[in-house]
């Protein structure tokens, strides 16, 4: 019978980020279905195949692994459990039969939310504000800063990471410093992805009555008429879809890789940020947004050859 | 507590903590019945998760071997009464020992030469990230506390810098170096056991398990049984009387940290050569920092920090199973227990002596009041 | 050059901000390690704090509740520190690491049940915050060239707990030197004997000195999340405690010299973050992990070069049994 | 309970000042008092003499209320009471001065004074109360110090005083004083008393512990004699002698002065040369220092405390690099440029009994077997193997200990529960076994009963006779007179001459000790 699990990363279901994210997308899957969805948060690496293989041997038939991080563990147990479904989300470089990978292009939300900070800013100075100098992350910044430089070749970018222990991702005020340094620089639009740090940076921005872009889930609730838009990473569908799959039997292995066109990545529009967004504002994002799903726009991905042209 | 009698040894030793654990544990039963589980069904979970299960006891010990390496850290500076809190740093950096010889001789050389080269290289680059601290203390009078804090954070800098640059693996995303030539593992236990034909649960317990508890031994001699140690131990107890024994107090705290910190860097020997087999961003987790606990509640006595490890060993693994199988239980649930347990039956160690020793007494196990 | 003073004087203005949790925890360690007890439960208690200050300030909507709150809850935790290390004569820096283990799971556990959030509080509205206070003639000296600007941006313009943090400097300096406490609390740091045979109680002096401190941490916790921050996260104390700790030692166990400290570690992150990617005369853009690595490689290297051996009080660790 | 009437003050009938019965304490399985009786008439010096270990410390911290009693009672002018802390007895008008100091070094003076009593919130409130007080009590009793100095810049004498002071400050009306006079030189001893004398005339009671049995005969009008934690008699002083109370309190015969034959110098072992020692702070504190020392010898060297002795030794011994000159020892040569440390020249057969053994000569935290090899735990003693043998190290232990009759003879006990004469003991035998052929020697009998005294003076001049020639630095001159061959006396840094220890005396060295040139003193 059908047993999903899922198995979250180290930052811990609620990391306002996007291990957030695959938790809206179980609640969703397990509100429509009335099927419980076995979960676990790993607080060290070893944990990671333990956890997975105890998720098999308690009986999953699917389960679904949260991170980069849990590339390794999972390529390892699928292989051990050939009739158990596996999938994980961020990772592409696997091949398993019974292992389906989601990889998302975050570099092209960024891109868009990058055009907009960009129009936003009266300044041409924009910042953005990374948890931990890692290829991912670079990624982001990475798409954001071509974003911004599509709009006037001119506009500068202030980039900052945080740190390089595991407390870069729960330092908000360190973020909010980030934000500041980059404010006093002249910055008026600040994107972060930092997860509990940039919550900082929202909190700086809108205390300093500037802007910010959330990242991964909608968090422009967060500082309503503060946050601009968030660079939406839609890993609750990849969550809801990996199980939805499996329950109905169209589990499929492979890579699916979601951007833009498959509407796996996105940008949020909604009542916190309407009177934000001016029409022209939404008129050059979609734009870009049609040429990038027409592949008239390319983005460079930082993680094909660690570098960014800009 | 000046007039009650001191307890046997055996009470000392044995007793004593088992009554702490007891209360540590029955603290821990309520805040598990408050939000509404069974203590004694979790504490069941916990043993079952920690003992029972097929791979569970594997866990456990490949917990405990992290939590003695560390713990011999701290315990073997603690001697020279150095506070070396950097053996969360040491480790990092000895991982990066470990994985130079993997990728420099593991392509040519066969196990029996490349494995030692690891090992080697493991404690050299630990026992370096702790010299430069024992230098600075020893000859600038920096203190070891701050420049080991310090060193943790520059051992991080370093790390990301190399893992998600230079040695990082392409053609994915973590920042991680690319695995090691088999040449470079470190057997697991159960495949060891599968060659007697016997056969255990896999688990990440592997044969630095076994090299954990050598360590056990040769920090013993170390410190109880050779002329180096007892010059450390002088100098940890009475620096001023070191120096009329004639003994280089200043080259002795050197050494003493460099000691330490090769015991910390062979924690990598069990993460990096034993489980990974490649070098992960932030593969310490902090049992560094946890080692500090483990070495005091050990009493800085080798068998007093194996079997604080085991006990970290047992609440890390069954803390996860307890995690696992209940809903409400949640990871910070358990680092609650976790902490409660710490300080009943560490920081609290002698709440229960007074008491337990005029008990011991009333009762004639021990003797009391005699003439001087 | 005229912006990069400016810069500068903003990066002054930064490193206020960030130094005042690492302030308030350093004059908390004081109090307890002058005491004797060595104290690196700070972090635990910052963190406490800090959770405690933001739902109570979420619940009740006032900021002050929240202070108070948060400084109960922290005195609380050094209590537990004084049970276990002066009552029970148990190893200080265990109870140390188990205050600082059990905040990280109590915050949480309490978060998730109050607020359902995943261990977080709620945005605070900035009534229910210390926000930002902009001093009287900002406006009017504004044109004023160098002064006004000074005045502005470094002066004017902080959560008033910015500006208790700096005002309990010189008061704890006082206490510690000029009052009758302060004697006490230094003495028993060095020769609790002393304190016990001119009949004064050595456990009562050292659990005022760790209420003290309990305090302190309380207020760099509100800080935290309710004043530079405006809702608690899971473990945003970030280590802040330790380099806390560090300053204390740094500053030889003396309240200004433990402030200087806290200011370099502040100036040196707020210095070091606006440098990031920066084109640097000369030098070029420095690797980013090697400018995050700039404080603690300065840290070191003035340890080493220019202040000299610490004295640490004498009977530090040392539980005092007659 | 006592056998004999107690000279009271004046002609006045017997008004105790402090009655104690039956009290007994017990610290885990050791019992320090044991049911002890004493009465103490008011204004009255009461001494209480005793081997190491014998419980008066202990007695004297119940009385003061550092210790609480296991049983008894306490009766002060005649009314019973019950002292709890410190406290209560400094509200009794009970002031005490510690066997060891306490008085916190990095504090001022008047920090230390003023701590308990600040008078205040604020020390301000205090403060010139406090130093009005400090200034009356200095002129009174001639016990001037600077309240401003601080205490580690303090030489033992002058914190002495600063203990009295701070006992006195409260107006005390019974002062204990619990071995003041062992870190004291003669003079400062003599001031002591004389001190001490004013106060009792003043209507002050007072209980003075020490072991110099001169002492008690010189100010005390009661003594009580202590033993393993008993009380064994009580005798008004002008009723007995020093050798009846050392009978009393060792429990046999002893020799009080030291018993020794000609020296019969051999070649020489020791040539110090102009030797110069710079501290810290800058100041001469060794200035061209130069004798010699042949083997079979015994060289004194006098002087009050914080003269250069202590440098001197640490320069002989190896702990310290000499500024200027140079030392020639045993054939070989120390000097800045050619530095020898404390092993080197201990395996030149050099030994050294140190000033302080709870600084230098012993780690209080180990067992004794483990300061038994202290400085030699590279050498055979230690076993001849890669490891340390611990039998090896237990049976010499054990062997040392019997020799020099250590009690208890527990080679697994910790020094730090000896009491001081046997710690002693225990760092002389570890340094005479390697039958060195230079000792050093600094105070060899520092708080030492004269049971111990004795034996270790005994010892001593067995070396010399077995021909090594010995270095003795002692604050007392009685010491330094009876073992020593010839005797130099130290001021300021230089030697203000060298006398045979047969033609001089008390006085002539006093005086030296003062500064003044030997013919002067003559
Ligand atoms: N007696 C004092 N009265 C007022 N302020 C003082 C006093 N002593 C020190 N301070 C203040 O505290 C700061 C640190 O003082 P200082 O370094 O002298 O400590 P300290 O008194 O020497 O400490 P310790 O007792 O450890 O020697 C000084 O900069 C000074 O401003
Ligand atoms: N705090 C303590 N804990 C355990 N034993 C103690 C303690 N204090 C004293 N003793 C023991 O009690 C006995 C009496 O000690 P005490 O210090 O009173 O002797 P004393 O007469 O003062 O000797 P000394 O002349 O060397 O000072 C000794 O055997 C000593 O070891
Ligand atoms: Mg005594
Ligand atoms: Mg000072």
């Amino acid at each position: 019978d059908f047993k999903p699990a899922v198995i979250y990363d180290m930052g811990g279901k609620f990391d306002k980020s996007f291990n957030e994210g695959v938790w809206a997308g179980v609640k969703k899957f397990t509100e429509e279905t009335g099927v419980e969805v076995m979960e676990f948060e790993v607080t060290n690496e070893a944990q990671r195949e333990q956890a997975m293989s105890r998720m098999v041997q308690r009986g999953a038939t699917v389960v679904l692994g949260v991170g980069f991080g849990q590339a390794d563990a999972i390529a390892k147990v699928a292989g051990e459990n050939p009739d158990v479904q596996f999938s994980i989300i961020d990772v592409s470089w696997l091949d398993a039969p019974n292992l389906r990978q989601y990889a998302f292009k975050e570099h092209e939300g960024s891109y868009l939310v990058g055009v907009a900070a960009a129009l936003k800013s009266s300044s041409a100075k924009v910042g953005f504000v990374g948890g931990m100098d890692i290829p991912l992350i670079r990624a982001f910044a990475c798409g954001y800063v071509q974003g911004a430089k599509s709009v006037s070749a001119d506009a500068e970018v202030l980039q900052n990471m945080t740190g390089t222990t595991p407390a870069a991702w729960n330092d908000p005020a360190k973020g909010a410093e980030l934000a500041q340094g980059q404010i006093d620089r002249g910055a008026d639009v600040i994107y972060q992805a930092a997860g509990g740090t940039g919550v900082g940076v929202i909190q700086a921005a809108k205390d300093a009555g500037k802007f910010s872009i959330g990242v991964d889930s909608n968090q422009n609730h967060m500082a309503p008429g503060s946050v601009l838009t968030s660079m939406l990473k839609r890993v609750d569908v990849a969550a809801y879809n990996t199980f939805k799959d499996a329950m109905d039997g169209n589990f499929t292995a492979g890579v699916q890789t979601l951007g833009l066109a498959e509407g796996g990545i996105g940008w949020a529009l909604d009542e916190h940020n309407a009177d934000l967004i001016t029409d022209d504002i939404k008129a050059a994002i979609d734009a870009a947004a049609a040429k990038i799903t027409s592949g008239e726009i390319a983005v460079h991905d930082y993680r094909t050859d660690n570098t960014c042209p800009m | 507590m000046s007039n009650t009698p001191p307890l046997p040894r055996w009470a000392d030793l044995i007793l004593l903590p088992v009554i702490n654990l007891f209360v540590a544990l029955a603290i821990c039963g309520v805040i598990i019945a408050v939000i509404g589980e069974n203590p004694f069904q979790a504490f069941g979970v916990m043993i079952k998760g920690a003992f029972i299960y097929p791979e569970s006891l594997g866990y456990t010990l490949y917990y405990t071997t992290n939590f003695i390496f560390t713990g011999l850290a701290v315990a073997t500076a603690f001697h020279a009464m150095m506070f070396n809190i950097g053996g969360e740093g040491q480790a990092y950096v000895g991982g990066l020992g470990a994985a130079f010889a993997a990728f420099l001789v593991g392509p040519f050389a066969p196990w029996f030469i490349t494995l030692p080269l690891c090992i080697l290289g493991a404690a050299a680059f630990g026992a370096f990230w702790a010299m430069v601290p024992g230098y600075l203390q020893a000859k600038r009078g920096s203190h070891i506390v701050i420049t080991t804090i310090m060193f943790n954070f520059l051992a991080a800098s370093l790390m990301v810098w190399l893992l998600a640059g230079p040695m990082m693996l392409q053609g994915q995303q973590s920042p991680q170096t690319a695995i090691f030539d088999t040449s470079a593992h470190l057997p697991k236990m159960s495949e060891i056991f599968a060659i007697f034909g016997v056969k255990i649960a896999k688990s990440p317990l592997n044969i630095s398990f076994l090299l954990a508890i050598v360590a056990l031994g040769i920090f013993y001699v170390l410190i109880w049984k050779t002329r180096l140690g007892y010059e450390i131990r002088t100098v940890g107890k009475n620096p001023e009387a070191a120096h009329y024994a004639g003994i280089n107090v200043a080259r002795t705290i050197i050494i003493a940290m460099a000691i330490s910190g090769a015991f910390a860097g062979l924690m990598a020997t069990n993460e990096v050569l034993g489980v990974h087999n490649r070098v992960i961003l932030n593969f310490t987790a902090g049992y560094g920092f946890t080692g500090i606990a483990v070495a005091l509640m050990g009493r800085n006595h080798p068998i007093g920090i194996f079997l604080a490890s085991l006990l970290f060993g047992v609440l890390y693994q069954g803390g996860a199973e307890l995690d696992f199988e209940f809903k409400s239980i949640t990871r910070e649930m358990v680092l609650l227990i976790q902490g409660m347990i710490i300080l009943f039956s560490g920081a609290l160690a002698y709440m229960f002596n007074p008491p337990l020793a005029r008990f011991l007494v009333r009762i004639g196990l021990v003797k009391g009041v005699q003439d001087a | 050059m005229l912006d990069f003073l400016l810069q500068l004087l903003l990066a002054l203005d930064a490193t206020l901000r960030l130094a005042t949790p690492l302030i308030l925890c350093a004059m908390a360690g004081i109090f307890a390690e002058r005491s004797g007890i060595v104290d690196i439960s700070l972090e635990g208690k910052l963190l406490t704090g800090a959770f405690v200050a933001a739902a109570v300030a979420a619940i009740t909507g006032s900021a002050w509740l929240g202070l108070f709150a948060a400084i109960g809850a922290s005195v609380f935790m050094s209590l537990i520190h004084g049970f276990a290390c002066i009552t029970h004569k148990g190893d200080q820096v265990v109870s140390g690491v188990a205050i600082n283990i059990l905040a990280s799971g109590m915050t949480v556990i309490a978060g998730i049940a109050l607020f359902a959030k995943g261990g977080q509080t709620p945005h605070l509205p900035n009534e229910s915050r210390f926000r930002a206070i902009e001093f009287y003639g900002v406006e009017t000296l504004n044109n004023v060239p160098v002064i006004g600007t000074i005045y502005r941006e470094l002066i004017s313009g902080h959560s008033l707990l910015v500006y208790l943090a700096l005002v309990l400097v010189p008061i704890c300096a006082f206490v510690m030197y000029k009052s009758r406490f302060g004697l006490r609390l230094r003495a028993v740091g060095e020769l609790p004997e002393a304190v016990d045979s001119a009949g004064i109680s050595v456990t009562w002096l050292r659990y005022r000195a760790l209420i003290v401190g309990g305090a302190l941490c309380g207020i760099a916790g509100a800080y935290l999340s309710i004043s530079h921050g405006a809702n608690f996260v899971r473990e945003m104390s970030a280590g802040k405690g330790y380099i806390a700790l560090a300053a204390v030692i740094f500053g030889n166990w003396r309240p200004y010299k433990a402030l200087f400290a806290c200011l370099l570690f502040g100036f040196l992150e707020a210095g070091t973050s606006r440098l990031q990617g920066v084109d640097l005369p000369l030098i070029g853009e420095i690797p980013i992990q090697l400018m995050l690595a700039v404080p603690y490689i300065v840290t070191v290297l003035l340890l080493a070069g220019f202040i000299g051996r610490p004295t640490a009080p004498a009977a530090i660790g040392q539980p005092y049994n007659k | 309970m006592s056998d004999i009437e107690l000279k009271t003050s004046g002609d006045t009938p017997a008004r105790f000042a402090l009655e104690l019965q039956g009290i007994s304490k017990s610290f885990g399985t050791v019992r320090a008092n044991r049911d002890i009786d004493l009465q103490v008439p008011s204004g009255t010096i009461h001494g209480i003499i005793g081997e190491n270990g014998a419980g008066k410390s202990t007695l004297m911290n119940i009385l003061y209320g550092l210790h609480r009693a296991d049983a008894g009672e306490m009766r002060i002018d005649g009314t019973p009471c019950k002292i709890r802390s410190s406290a209560d007895s400094i509200a009794l008008g009970i002031g005490m001065v510690h066997q060891h100091f306490m008085l916190v070094p990095r504090f001022s003076v008047l920090e230390n004074v003023m701590l308990g009593s600040e008078g205040g919130g604020l020390l301000r409130a205090g403060r010139g109360a406090t130093l009005d007080t400090l200034k009356r009590l200095g002129e009174t009793y001639g016990m001037v110090v600077d309240p401003n100095a601080l205490i580690s810049d303090l030489n033992v004498g002058t914190r002495q005083r600063v203990e009295i002071l701070k006992a006195l400050k409260g107006g005390a009306r019974i002062l204990i004083l619990d071995e003041p006079t062992g870190v004291l030189t003669p003079q400062e001893t003599e001031q002591l008393f004389e001190i001490l004398k004013v106060l009792r005339d003043d209507g002050v009671t007072i209980l003075l512990i020490t072991h110099k049995l001169d002492e008690i005969m010189a100010v005390t009008d009661n003594v009580s004699i202590m033993r393993a934690g008993t009380m064994v008699g009580h005798r008004e002083t002008a009723q007995t002698n020093a050798a009846e109370l050392a009978e009393l309190m060792v429990g046999r015969k002893v020799l009080l002065t030291v018993e020794k034959g000609p020296a019969n110098p051999t070649e020489i072992l020791l040539s110090v040369d102009n030797l110069g020692a710079v501290s810290s702070r800058g100041h001469d504190v060794l200035k061209d220092m130069s004798f010699d020392l042949r083997g079979g010898e015994i060289l004194g060297i006098a002087g009050v405390s914080g003269n250069g002795q202590t440098q001197l030794l640490e320069i002989l011994t190896g702990m310290r690099v000499p500024d200027r000159g140079q030392v020639n020892i045993l054939g070989d040569k120390i000097s800045k440029t050619s530095p020898k440390n404390p092993r080197e020249l201990r395996e030149m057969g050099l030994a050294h009994i140190p000033e302080d053994r709870h600084i230098h000569g012993l780690v209080l935290d180990f067992e004794a077997q483990e300061n038994v090899v202290l400085g030699y735990h590279r050498d055979d003693i230690t076993g001849t193997g890669a490891l340390i043998d611990r039998d090896v190290i237990n049976t010499h232990c054990a062997e040392r200990m019997e020799t020099f009759d250590v009690r208890p003879s527990n080679p697994a006990l910790n020094a730090k529960n000896f009491s001081g004469g046997n710690q002693q003991k225990i760092v002389i035998a570890r340094e005479i076994y390697s039958n060195p052929r230079v000792l050093i020697v600094g105070q060899p009998t520092r708080g030492v009963d004269v049971g111990a005294i004795e034996f270790i003076h005994k010892q001593l001049i067995a070396l010399r006779d077995a021909g090594c020639a010995i270095v003795v630095v002692s604050v007392e001159l009685e010491e330094v007179l009876g073992l020593s061959d010839r005797i130099m006396v130290m001021n300021d840094g230089q030697s203000v001459g060298i006398v045979d220890a047969a033609d001089t005396d008390v006085n002539q060295l006093g005086l030296m000790m003062a500064g003044i040139s030997q013919e002067a003193a003559e």
